[in-house]
């Protein structure tokens, strides 16, 4: 007993160590700050740029424009966060380890987590668009199973810190695992899972980088292109554009979560 | 190198045409990349399908996209019948088997003096050094050790060009430099104004991108040195495709470079202002340069 | 009818909760477990349906090792015993039905309870449960909304809608008022009479328990100091059980 | 008086609520779910039939070139380094700005309102745009890129955060409420204990993040591991494009690793 | 001193929490709230310190409006009344110090707090409290580790750690065994007595109401029905409090 207290002090110092060590070593290699002259012209044409938008881009006859970007966006946008919704559910079931007693299980759901998580976007692209073509489908299976392994992350460590007295309850009436977490986790786990997933919405329509990359149109590629020409006022637009969305989202994401809590 | 099946069918019909060469082609899938030498691009795709649509006669499918790996990928697996290819990309994608060049594009040329076009159609461009205009670096020769912003390895003018320059002049690109690599030619020069590097390596002349941010942008550097022309952005088709199909599409572009209305459309798009018939031996060049660059940096 | 065999329980943290404890509790019995604060009973009872793993011995119910059994064998020995927890364990983010009718989910196919289909027959078990407990025009709000004792009413009638054989009460009645807890002690009595269903009941009064049991179990730190019926069950047996009243000497008990 | 009479009609809790908004809803995800199916032609045979030409690439992943481990790792180190300061500072911004944005803490929606604000501002901000904005202040370099990562990390965590605040267990708050803590004291004693687990959750989740996705440190010109995905997909070297997948793996099942133990810890 | 003017409270679902309370307890009165299941208590003694907001009426705290206070003010009237939960609200997941010491941030600077630095005094009065209640070695445990019994001395810890001049407890003893029920319930009247600290207790056991109570409230349906002394608490006030003995009715009753 007391030699293992002994232990769990020495680990604890270690691991106090360890992250004092990694911090002074993450400071000590930092340059020293300093401003830039150039800073306050091109600053300030920036933002004049960002704050006098260009507002002939919100509507065009031709079909190229800032609603359809985001009309597009958010259709890609949805479809993928709903695969991934789906999908995630039995990994981020598996990988929690106050349900799954089997340590391997859960060490290997955690692994394949991991896994698709580092799995870099653009590589992921590069997959579907070799299966289904550059596009928009492309875009949403890119996003969708690119988003499993957040999704699965998060919620299994969700339902990691639920109270379990409920789920007791369920366990004394006889019922199997299964019939436990959706009887005893599942209301506790259900609004932080809207809210992952809704989080996760979010993040799909501001992944610029992967759909443009995929030609998948949306609003991203128009974005990225006006910033690599420094058109600040097709910025400031297209910006505008994804602050009310996204604003939209917030809220429905709250009134939805209101349902739940 | 794989399969062929000319058609794509995104309507879910049956792919039944699989053995057949493409001469039946129900619908041309067009994807465009950016080059990197442009002050102005619009991700727009819609006018060019109208156009090609209306030349060739079959629905065109036009996208953007903004890295080229994925072109190539996608036209190796029969996906995109048509790219619009930066000169390395083609070159690499060409000896993946992937793509065939038809044709290049042309634009007008750049002034040495004053980075304003000039009136002449050119299929190539060239890159450029520049530094302040305070600075004591006069040739390529004072270079050695100095700090120097490139592009990534993969861009023409942000490194493959400028790199051979330095080896031209027996200075080694990376060992004898310190090298930086940044994202975007209008960083490069914004991190020149800024002092960050002594030198920066950019298309001719990107100064006009950052002009509108930064006036002076002129006055305060100075290009000591050019690069040999690089071929300008190319316009491939998947090899599969059957000669009379590439046939009819080079024709396309080049009428839609003709015709006026064609023009002011692939200019404000893409920067083009014409397209020129080309063959892959026009690319030898990049390959020469690659290849130089290449053994020497990795 | 239920039997612990040599049973001991430690806990993680190097706290003895049982000791040794070798009983049979038979069918229909109304067996009321007390002792002091600490002494080990909700432990005892989480022995019997295996929510704690003990440390060492067995437990069988029905002549089966519930110690031993896996998988569908447990939960189906879980099954036909009834909980009432001392801090009812609800889903608070749950309604009321939701909650009682949780209780069911042991007699229903894991896909049917995915789509939490519950057919009519358990919609009306629980609401007579609830009923009984006296909750019913309660059952559509959420648990969180509820007072104390009327949450653990409907700890209660989780347990009843569940038609158990055994029910394990951990201090079915101690948030509530003198009349509930009569009906539901009565409650508790009648089932066990009619029904022959096996009841262990902690409770902290003496008086309910001399006045419903049939066997009394004292425990103390963790070991059986009482085990006999209600005349057996004399003061002395209490003191024996509780300590003697000796102020300075009951706060040190009661810490263990 | 009369407020409290017209209240006293929704009594009859004893019926079941109408099912109709639940089933509406539903309605209403799958009519988004299937319109966004057609609007982008989704097709499971497409899909399927071009399975093998995935394959083709995924062969090429295989084996990854492990001699490219050393040429990666000091821009893997370089990319930690920004990292952890990067996520430190952003994770020291995030916890004040989500309890000011959580309803449970802060009850006015006059303090929740401009905190949320501010926050989904932070996180619409696209990468290329701090890019810009970092590089005409600070010029190129890690410090650009720190102040990148931690805005980055900012909006992840504190979005994230302030949700799961918002779903803990109002009974320690109110045990706060009733010894007459303020608000700081409140929420140290009544609040922390039970989110410390998540917030580290979501701290490691954010440094694992701004680690794998580093490529907004190339855009400062700070290095980081994103450029060199892009220069071996540039040469289509796939072989040292999955090495560097494999090393990203490795170090993020190391973070991984510290992350479940420390939230052992904590809870 | 603490009064009721005329304080109604419904519940945001509609449900009546009180009705018209009116009424005024002086210093030092050792007060016992009775009633079913249900009836109100907890609201009541909700209501004092303000962990609910009334719907109507006004209460004052020594003659300081509690109903009108704000910021610093409120927080000093609070540190002033302590409270023991019927359900503890203790953090499970901190030790049984700092759940106790908790009671004490009232009386620091907030910077202090941030850096959890208390004096020394403080950590002796916390465990004196804990010794009171005989759980002085379980001080560093986690709170999720105790039994039911324990977690709830840790509350009434908490709330005499915290020096209160008037204490709000909410069926403190419900699941304590006699001998803790006379220990905590002494404790409470020798403080009551020797500090002339006002205490408000809910309580289910009648028989400890009547020994212990200098007041007795019966409140139904959250409404006053009895107020008086313990001679005035006759079996006839009790049976009007709780509804006749009459089983159908209980039912029906309990459940309001
Ligand atoms: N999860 C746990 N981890 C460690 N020790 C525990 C745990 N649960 C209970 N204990 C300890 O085991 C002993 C017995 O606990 P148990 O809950 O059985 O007591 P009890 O008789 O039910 O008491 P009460 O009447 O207060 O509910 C106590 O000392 C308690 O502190
Ligand atoms: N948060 C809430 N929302 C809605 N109704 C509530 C809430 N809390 C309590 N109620 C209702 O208000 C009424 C009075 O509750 P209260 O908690 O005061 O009862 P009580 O007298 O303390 O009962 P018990 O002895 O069971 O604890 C009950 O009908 C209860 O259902
Ligand atoms: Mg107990
Ligand atoms: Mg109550």
């Amino acid at each position: 007993m007391t030699q293992s207290k002994g232990l769990v002090y020495i680990r604890r110092f270690v691991i106090v160590l360890a992250v004092l060590a990694i911090y002074i070593w993450a400071f000590a290699g930092l340059p020293t700050l300093e401003l830039k002259e150039t800073s306050i012209e091109v600053i300030s044409a920036i933002l004049a740029g960002i704050f006098s938008p260009d507002w002939g881009y919100v509507y065009d006859p031709g079909g190229e424009d800032l609603l359809r970007g985001l009309l597009d966006t958010v259709a890609i946008a949805i479809l993928g966060t709903f695969i991934a919704g789906i999908l995630c559910i039995p990994f981020a079931f598996m990988a929690a380890n106050n349900i799954m007693k089997n340590k391997a299980v859960v060490g290997i759901n955690k692994f394949i987590l991991s896994f698709i998580r580092v799995f870099p976007d653009i590589v992921l692209a590069l997959l579907f668009i070799k299966a289904v073509g550059p596009g928009e489908f492309a875009g949403v299976l890119a996003l969708g199973i690119g988003a499993i392994g957040m999704l699965g992350k998060l919620i299994s460590e969700s339902i990691e810190n639920v109270d379990l007295s409920a789920k007791e309850a369920l366990i004394a009436t006889g019922a199997n695992p299964i019939k436990t977490f959706i009887f005893a986790i599942v209301p506790q786990v259900l609004p932080n899972y809207f809210s992952f997933v809704m989080y996760r919405l979010e993040v799909n329509m501001r992944a610029a980088t992967v759909l443009g990359v995929i030609g998948a149109g949306g609003i991203g590629t128009p974005l990225i292109f006006a910033l690599s020409v420094r058109d600040w006022e097709r910025v400031g637009i297209i910006l505008l554009g994804i602050i009310v969305m996204v604003t939209i989202v917030d809220i429905i994401s709250s009134k939805v979560r209101a349902r739940f809590t | 190198a794989c399969g062929d099946g000319g058609s794509k069918e995104t309507d879910g019909e049956a792919s039944g045409s699989d053995s057949e060469e493409g001469d039946e082609m129900e619908e041309l899938t067009v994807q465009f990349v950016p080059s990197q030498n442009a002050d102005t691009l619009e991700a727009k795709a819609k006018p060019l399908e109208k156009l090609l649509g209306d030349e060739l006669g079959i629905p065109v499918k036009v996208s953007v996209s903004t890295d080229y790996n994925t072109i190539v990928e996608a036209m190796k697996s029969d996906k995109v019948d048509v790219g619009f290819l930066p000169p390395t990309a083609y070159v690499l994608a060409e000896e993946q088997d992937a793509a065939e060049v038809i044709i290049q594009a042309q634009r007008y040329g750049v002034n040495d003096e004053d980075g304003s076009p000039t009136d002449e159609l050119v299929d190539s461009y060239k890159s450029m050094f520049i530094v302040r205009e305070d600075s004591d670096i006069q040739s390529v020769e004072d270079l050695k050790g100095k700090k120097i912003g490139y592009q990534n390895v993969t861009s023409s003018a942000g490194f493959v060009w400028p790199a051979a320059t330095l080896m031209d002049a027996g200075i080694h690109p990376l060992e004898d430099m310190e090298p930086v690599t940044l994202k975007g030619h209008d960083q490069a020069i914004i991190s020149l104004l800024n002092g960050d590097i002594d030198v920066a390596v950019t298309f001719q002349d990107a100064r006009n991108v950052v002009a509108g941010d930064y006036e002076d942008v002129f006055e305060e550097t100075r290009v000591i040195e050019f690069t040999e022309p690089i071929p300008n952005d190319t316009i491939t088709v998947r090899p599969e495709i059957s000669d009379d199909m590439k046939e009819k599409i080079t024709k396309a572009f080049i009428e839609i470079g003709k015709d006026e209305e064609g023009q002011e459309i692939i200019r404000d798009i893409y920067s083009h202002e014409g397209y020129v018939e080309s063959q892959d031996s026009n690319f030898d060049i990049v390959r020469e340069y690659e290849e130089k660059v290449s053994k020497e940096v990795n | 009818m239920i039997e612990f065999k040599n049973v001991s329980k430690v806990y993680p943290n190097g706290t003895r909760g049982l000791t040794n404890i070798d009983l049979t509790i038979e069918e229909g019995e109304f067996v009321v477990i007390v002792g002091l604060s600490g002494a080990g009973k909700s432990t005892f009872l989480r022995s019997v349906n295996r929510l704690h793993e003990i440390t060492e011995g067995e437990i069988n119910v029905n002549n089966k090792s519930i110690t031993k059994a896996k998988g569908k064998a447990l939960y189906e020995i879980r099954r036909d015993i009834g909980m009432i927890f001392q801090n009812f364990n609800l889903v608070k983010r749950s309604s009321v039905m939701r909650n009682v009718l949780s209780g069911r989910v042991g007699y229903h196919s894991t896909l049917r309870m995915i789509f939490g289909l519950f057919p009519k027959h358990d919609k009306e078990l629980a609401l007579d449960a609830l009923e009984r407990v006296g909750l019913k025009d309660k059952a559509y709000v959420r648990a969180d909304q509820l007072s104390g004792g009327q949450q653990q009413r409907v700890s209660i009638a989780r347990a009843l809608a569940q038609e158990a054989k055994v029910i394990l009460a951990d201090e079915p009645v101690a948030s509530l008022d003198p009349l509930t807890t009569k009906q539901v002690m009565d409650d508790l009595a009648k089932i066990n009479e009619e029904l022959k269903i096996t009841m262990i009941v902690n409770l902290h009064s003496v008086d309910l328990a001399k006045k419903y049991a049939t066997r009394i179990i004292g425990l103390k730190e963790g070991k059986v100091v009482f085990d006999g019926s209600v005349s057996e069950a004399t003061d002395k047996a209490f003191e024996q059980i509780y300590g003697k009243v000796d102020e300075e000497n009951v706060r040190k008990r009661a810490a263990k | 008086m009369r407020k409290v009479e017209v209240q006293q009609q929704p009594q009859n809790l004893s019926i079941p609520p109408s099912k109709t908004k639940p089933i509406l809803t539903m309605i209403l995800i799958m009519l988004l779910v299937l319109g966004s199916g057609w609007q982008i032609n989704f097709s499971f045979t497409e899909l399927i039939d071009g399975l093998p030409n995935m394959w083709e690439l995924i062969v090429q992943l295989v084996p990854p070139n492990w001699a490219y481990f050393s040429e990666v790792t000091s821009p893997m180190l370089e990319t930690i380094r920004m990292a952890v300061v990067g996520t430190t500072f952003g994770g020291l911004l995030a916890f004040p700005l989500s309890m000011l944005a959580a309803k449970n803490i802060f009850f006015s929606s006059w303090i929740t309102g401009p905190a949320r604000f501010i926050l989904n501002l932070i996180r619409t901000l696209p990468e290329l745009l701090l890019a810009a904005l970092f590089v005409a202040i600070f010029g190129i370099g890690p410090i650009p890129g720190i102040f990148a990562l931690m805005l980055f990390s900012l909006g992840i965590i504190a979005k994230l955060f302030y949700e799961s605040v918002e779903s803990i267990d109002p009974g320690p708050m109110e045990a706060m409420t009733a010894v007459g803590a303020n608000k700081i004291k409140w929420i140290i004693f009544g609040v922390v204990p039970q989110v410390m687990s998540s917030f580290m959750s979501f701290f490691l989740y954010a440094f694992e993040i701004n680690i794998r996705a580093a490529a907004v440190l190339g855009l400062v010109g700070a290095g980081g591991i994103g450029l060199y995905y892009e220069k071996t997909l540039g040469f289509f070297e796939y072989g040292k494009t999955s090495s560097i997948i494999v090393y990203t793996l490795i170090v993020v099942l190391i973070i991984d690793y510290f992350s479940t133990k420390i939230r052992e810890k904590l809870t």
